[in-house]
């Protein structure tokens, strides 16, 4: 049952009459790993009937306090108080029967079993001997339904793309009435329609008294959402604010803790030079998806659109990933053989969005990760040379700004940003002519976005090319000098120039039909 | 869940093309079958056929539930034997007082030696959080060695006063249908029943798919494990039952290798080794290929009696190909 | 003063005969112990020749050995490692299967598995005025099953009987049940079956019996398991016969190793068991009803 | 990687704790030893049972690679065999014409062999892409046919005139070290080089922790594990080159159940069988535990013989008990 129909009106009054009183409060609450301290005397109130954001640079411990507040892990020193009370939750499990939840960064759901079966998992709805089906189905239809999932309550969460399981997760946490629900960067791979979907159904819960703990590195986000900030540094709580007072540049020096600016680098100009990469009709997936397209050298070229538009087939069945058919040409040569290692040899590598599932080995530490897809330049004349391997390593993580306390760690140690930048730096280790980047910033905070945008911006300036696929408009928006929209499965419209706007990005990605009139597509 | 499984109401079930592959793999070998051998489809080999494949079909049943939970059951073969040792003890023990009302007993006692055999095993590895195979394998050693010295090496025949009650129990029919494979179907829609319908049955397929989601949604994963071996022992048992009146005696040699046959028949039968998935429709007929297989090898005239276990292996091999390039 | 050590090396009990051998054995053991203080028997079984020969190495390292009695598991893997031993000045005593190198042993007690094979076959053909059809079972492929084989299709060859087939049931109850089914299913008309050894041949009687087929006269084994040879002294019409393979040779070679350290005239030299066929006449003599085999 | 291999220039290198596992399990049997048997200590019996676990060790060496890549490898036992039977044939036949240099070619043909039986289990996992489990079971049963055939179910023996050329490959020493063991080692250093300091080894441990991670870094997942099967296969046949001369013969039951060994020691050694993790000086520690524990069963007069198998399972368990709660 959501939230909607569970709780009666009069939660509504409730929630105002003790306004003051705060839902959840911590105590001087700290982490460590070891020797690492990540979280150290945190003092965080959440009251009822509020969106509070949580914002911070990648790894200043967002989602580790989240996790202290939700149960995952046991604080090392302090502790959290619900209403006035002294609790302490030692499975995540009672912290949901007090009332947290936690909508995790990361996919965490068992792949072999259907969505409703997950959902449902370890509360399953039964009638006599046997698991209801029928009615969990049921529920979990309706949930889905309402925060805008278009998956089915039997579809197997391994078939599913990323998108729609973080859905699913975001369904799990709202299918019973809750006391807290913590969202950690929950919008990091949807696209707009469902980012906006999403943001009414938080707004539903704090209008129901539910107090909301949202992260995001989308301060636009941030800003509509939040009614306080409150951030963090380097695992300390610089402070909380109210949302009205702070525009976005505010957020981004306090999370910083320094001037930035959060431009994008200049549109450059498009050359006239032959094509980098040029596709050919190429089929995925027997059909699913086609597209024909070509890049220039020193172009950024975006693909938008909505989730499960197949913009990520497109590129997986491009680089041989994928069952696929056509014409591919880099460099002015045919691709007659298309696989991963054939690409890069050729000079194109894809970067995953589902950095957890296929980017990194999350077992394994930072270093075998970097050098995994280039270990060439990590030879030696006859073994892997382990000094180049950490000279990489160094150099990889002050170019990506990479954010880790100990370069023994393994990946799956590291905060989710960082992880992200970790497989940047993985793939741009091999030192492409054309990057294709699924999701660039998913999860990356804003100081480093720019960063990452200017380090994009260099690599098409020296002549090389970049696609990018990107879910964050203003993203796609002010990198790309020139946008592909995808729309069920093909490719309907090409804006330029002028024409690159958000709205012609959504207007193309929702309403194929009129895109002649606004872009030209070839 | 397997499409073989009573459809629900609740709107359309999918069939997956790949849950057919088992049955296609049968078919095939059953054509095959019939190709080289006229009496291979006669009713009194198919009725042998089928009856053997029980055992294992039973067994298999438990197994299908501790691989898919994540774990896998090597001692199963020695358990059997085990088990039937002690049955056997028990009964003729009990005979003398209970008459025929021993093989009640003895079942019960059988039963309950099972489970907890299966919860030694589960108990070890999840407690003692070792890998499934050790465990397995060193109580196999165990189970294995007991029995040898319950029988100082030779066999532990029963007591000729309740064969002739015990016999139908193998060889007799219910409703047409011997009496073997009439319990392997009822252990079998039990199993599916526990498996797809219920609670555990989840939970089982949580903690193979993934022990991390599962321990943070409340699933208690060592529970869940141990459960299955528990499941398992109890499947071991009642395959002891019905096998116990076949040839009347415990031996060293009882259920040997049968680990191997099983694990082969859960695996042919579309349950993914590393757990999460469970195909228990599937499992009876890998049960059922395996022992059509090795029949055809005897009424075939094909083969030098030393390559039997090479043209074995092959068709084996060959059935998962083939299902594999259909699909 | 010193004890005398006598090793003792058999195969593991992985089937009804050596499951008699390692009785026997272990009787043997507690006896000589138990009359002769002076000496200390050591039984080791081993579940391949691989162990086997491992034992070898780990018992003659750890002791000196005086004497060693073995039932090899294969003749022609035991043979290096058993002269070594012998190098040691270790007296040798070989039960059942030859070294490939006949000087190594001191005493050999040898059963004669081609009689086995030899003796039935002939009795078998004479029953049925040489001619008629027959299913054969298989044993483990080892050395003395090969022997049994070769000694019964020998004599057969000599004969119009036609051995339909034949087949491998690993020594195992359950398989000869199967296999006895199968054979059942494939052939209409089986006049004769031989099992290579009892444990296989109940699992054929079994099979048999289920089947209601009346056509088959005999269903002979081999070994003289202690179940079978109530059958022959019960008359048994389709099993009237067995062939004697008494795992107690075994005990009788551990009595021969032991005499010489008891004062006796040490033993040496070979001594054949015969394999006479038991019948219900002395089928007495060949009935040990405490021995587990 | 385990912190037993050379230490890199870079950086301090962690030891984890959880490695030193299999040798303290090792360091607790061999401790039992000493206590049941003084003369377990005996420089013989030391350098016996070191030998002897060499056959285990090196085969090992080479599952490590197939499990740590992700897949597994059941026939190794019945390809041991089957290769042992063609080297000695191969020997034999040679023997009139070039004399001792027989060994050479048999030798060299037996790695030949043994790679293209590899090659055979590799390519049907990967193209057929069936689970290893019962490719490996099916080419078990082939291989094990295949030497029942060759030597028509009794023996293969070698010419006696290569017995005393060929002794020392088993008997020898090297530098005051048993042949065998020098074999081992040089094996174990080649294999940790492959597994810890080539691209090869890094991209085996990809395919085993996540095969989509590796597909999508371009490792060709298919050509890494089929790989591993051959380099399974020319341990299995370099096994196979110092197990001739210790007892001279090839027969159908040569090397059966070494499949359950040398996973176990696999296992024992901390190399996980869901592959991605390799553990190859854990893998020698585990062949020496099992091989001391047999030994400890011989060396003892604790236990009745028909419990032997029961003792040894125990006593893995309790290793394996024992250092988790050391941990
Ligand atoms: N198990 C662990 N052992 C050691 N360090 C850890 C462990 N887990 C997390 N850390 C460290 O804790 C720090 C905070 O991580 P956290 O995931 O909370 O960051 P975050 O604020 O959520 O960042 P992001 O925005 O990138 O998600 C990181 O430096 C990370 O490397
Ligand atoms: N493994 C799969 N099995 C079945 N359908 C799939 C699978 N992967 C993707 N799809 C379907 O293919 C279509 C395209 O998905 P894809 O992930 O390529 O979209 P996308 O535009 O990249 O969206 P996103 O940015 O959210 O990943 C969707 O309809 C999706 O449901
Ligand atoms: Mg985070
Ligand atoms: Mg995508």
């Amino acid at each position: 049952m959501i939230m909607t129909e569970a709780l009666p009106t009069f939660g509504l009054a409730s929630a105002e009459l003790v306004a003051n009183a705060p839902t959840m409060r911590t105590e001087a609450l700290s982490k460590s790993y070891g020797p690492i301290t990540v979280l150290s005397d945190v003092a965080l109130e959440i009251l009822p009937g509020e969106i509070h954001a949580v914002i911070g640079e990648n790894g200043a411990g967002k989602s580790t306090l989240m996790r202290l507040l939700s149960g995952y892990t046991a604080p090392s020193a302090g502790y959290l108080e619900m209403s006035g009370q002294r609790v302490q939750f030692d499975t995540s499990v009672a912290a949901e029967a007090a009332g947290v939840v936690l909508v995790h960064q990361e996919i965490l759901l068992a792949p072999d079993l259907t969505v409703a079966e997950n959902l449902f998992l370890g509360r399953e709805v039964s009638r006599g001997f046997m698991v209801d089906d029928r009615e969990m189905n049921h529920r979990a239809a309706k949930v889905l339904a309402s925060i805008g999932a278009h998956c089915h309550p039997r579809d197997r969460v391994d078939d599913l793309p990323l998108a729609q399981r973080q859905l699913v997760q975001i369904a799990r946490a709202l299918l019973e009435p809750r006391k807290v629900v913590i969202f950690d960067e929950p919008t990091a791979v949807l696209a707009n329609d469902e980012v906006a979907a999403l943001l009414a159904v938080v707004r539903g819960l704090r209008d129901q008294g539910v107090a909301v703990l949202y992260i995001s590195h989308r301060l636009d986000e941030v800003e509509a959402l939040a009614d306080r900030i409150t951030v963090l540094r380097d695992g300390r709580m610089i402070g909380t604010w109210p949302a009205k007072g702070l525009t976005q540049r505010d957020m981004a020096e306090l999370m910083v803790g320094r001037k930035l600016d959060m431009l994008y680098p200049a549109k450059r100009h498009a050359s006239s030079a032959e094509p980098l990469l040029k596709v050919e009709n190429l089929v995925v997936d027997h059909g699913a998806v086609e597209g024909s397209f070509a890049v220039q050298p020193g172009e950024v070229l975006g693909i938008g659109g909505m989730i499960g538009s197949g913009r990520t087939e497109l590129c997986e069945g491009l680089i041989g990933l994928r069952p696929s058919q056509g014409r591919a040409l880099i460099n002015g040569k045919v691709m007659s053989h298309r696989s991963v290692a054939a690409w890069q040899a050729a000079g194109l590598v894809y970067l995953t969005e589902d950095r957890k599932g296929k980017g990194l080995l999350l077992d394994e530490p930072l270093a075998s990760n970097l050098t995994l897809q280039a270990l060439d330049t990590v030879h030696g004349r006859v073994t892997l040379d382990r000094r180049k391997e950490t000279t990489a390593l160094d150099k990889a993580v002050l170019d990506y700004d990479i954010r880790v306390r100990s370069v023994h760690l393994d990946a799956g140690q590291l905060s989710g940003g960082n992880q992200q930048k970790l497989l940047l730096a993985k793939v741009m280790l091999t030192d492409p002519a054309v990057v294709i980047i699924d999701e660039p910033t998913r999860g990356i905070d804003i100081g480093n976005k720019s960063q990452i945008y200017e380090f994009i911006d260099k690599l098409v300036r020296s002549g090389k090319a970049c696609i990018v696929i990107s879910s964050e408009l203003s993203e796609l928006v002010g990198l790309s000098d020139r946008v592909l929209v995808m729309r069920g499965g093909r490719i309907v419209a090409e804006l330029t120039g002028d024409q690159i706007t958000e709205q012609n990005v959504v207007y193309a990605a929702t309403s194929g039909e009129a895109h002649a009139a606004r872009g030209t597509h070839p | 869940m397997t499409a073989a499984i009573a459809p629900s109401s609740a709107g359309p079930r999918r069939i997956r093309l790949a849950d057919t592959g088992p049955f296609i793999a049968l078919a095939l070998v059953v054509l095959i079958g019939v190709l080289i051998n006229s009496s291979f489809l006669s009713g009194t080999n198919i009725a042998n056929v089928v009856t053997r494949s029980a055992f294992v079909a039973i067994i298999a049943v438990g197994a299908t539930f501790v691989i898919s939970s994540g774990g896998l059951d090597l001692s199963v073969g020695s358990m059997m034997a085990f088990v039937t040792g002690i049955m056997i003890m028990t009964m003729n023990r009990l005979e003398p007082s209970m008459g025929s009302n021993a093989i009640f007993a003895g079942a019960g006692i059988g039963l309950v030696v099972g489970a907890l055999c299966g919860l030694l095993n589960g108990l070890i590895v999840t407690v003692g959080k070792i890998e499934p195979f050790i465990v397995t394998l060193g109580t196999m050693g165990i189970f294995r060695a007991l029995i040898t010295w319950m029988s100082d090496g030779g066999s532990i025949p029963i007591d000729r006063a309740l064969r002739d009650p015990y016999r139908p129990v193998y060889f007799g029919n219910v409703l047409g249908i011997p009496v073997p494979v009439f319990l392997t179907l009822i252990v079998v829609l039990i199993g599916a029943f526990i498996l797809y319908r219920t609670k555990y049955g989840r939970r089982c397929m949580a903690a193979g798919s993934n022990s991390d989601v599962a321990r943070f949604s409340g699933v208690s994963v060592a529970k869940v494990r141990t459960m299955a071996f528990v499941i398992q022992g109890l499947c071991v048992a009642i395959a002891a039952i019905c096998y116990i009146p076949r040839l009347g005696a415990a031996t060293p040699t009882t259920g040997q290798l049968w680990e191997l046959q099983v694990i082969t028949a859960v695996v042919i039968g579309g349950t993914a080794l590393r757990g999460g998935k469970a195909r228990i429709w599937g499992t009876v007929a890998g049960a059922l290929i395996l022992e059509v297989i090795a029949n055809l090898m005897v009424l075939s005239n094909l083969v030098s009696e030393y390559l039997v276990a090479a043209v074995q292996g092959v068709i084996i091999i060959l059935a998962m190909l083939a299902h594999r390039f259909i699909k | 003063q010193d004890k005398k050590v006598i090793a003792v090396s058999i195969p593991a009990a992985t089937h009804g005969w050596t499951g008699g051998v390692v009785y026997h054995a272990e009787q043997a053991e507690k006896e000589i112990e138990a009359a002769f203080p002076n000496i200390d028997v050591i039984v080791k079984t081993s579940p391949s020749a691989e162990a086997q020969v491992s034992a070898l190495e780990d018992l003659s390292a750890s002791q000196k050995l005086d004497a060693l009695v073995i039932l090899p598991f294969t003749s022609e893997e035991l043979t290096g490692p058993v002269a070594q031993v012998k190098a040691n000045g270790t007296f040798i005593t070989v039960v059942d299967r030859g070294l490939a190198d006949p000087s190594i042993q001191d005493l050999y007690v040898a059963g004669d598995n081609i009689a086995v094979g030899a003796n039935t076959a002939k009795w078998l053909a004479e029953k049925l005025g040489n001619e008629g059809k027959i299913v054969v079972l298989r044993g483990i492929p080892t050395v003395i099953d090969d022997e049994r084989i070769q000694g019964f299709t020998d004599v057969i060859k000599g004969t119009k009987i036609e051995i339909l087939d034949i087949q491998y049931a690993n020594w195992n109850k359950d398989e000869a049940f199967t296999l006895m089914q199968d054979y059942l299913a494939k052939y209409p008309q089986i006049d004769a079956v031989w099992a290579n050894d009892d444990d296989m041949l109940l699992g054929v009687l079994e099979a048999v019996k289920q089947s209601g087929r009346t056509e088959i006269k005999y269903a002979l084994g081999g070994n003289g398991m202690k179940d079978v040879v109530k059958m022959v002294m019960d008359k048994d019409p389709m099993t009237p016969i067995s062939t004697p393979y008494p795992p107690s040779m075994i005990k009788s070679a551990i009595y021969m190793a032991a005499a010489q350290f008891v004062g006796q005239a040490p033993m040496r030299g070979n001594f054949k068991l015969d394999a006479p066929l038991i019948t219900p006449e002395n089928a007495d003599q060949f009935y040990f009803p405490d021995s587990p085999f």
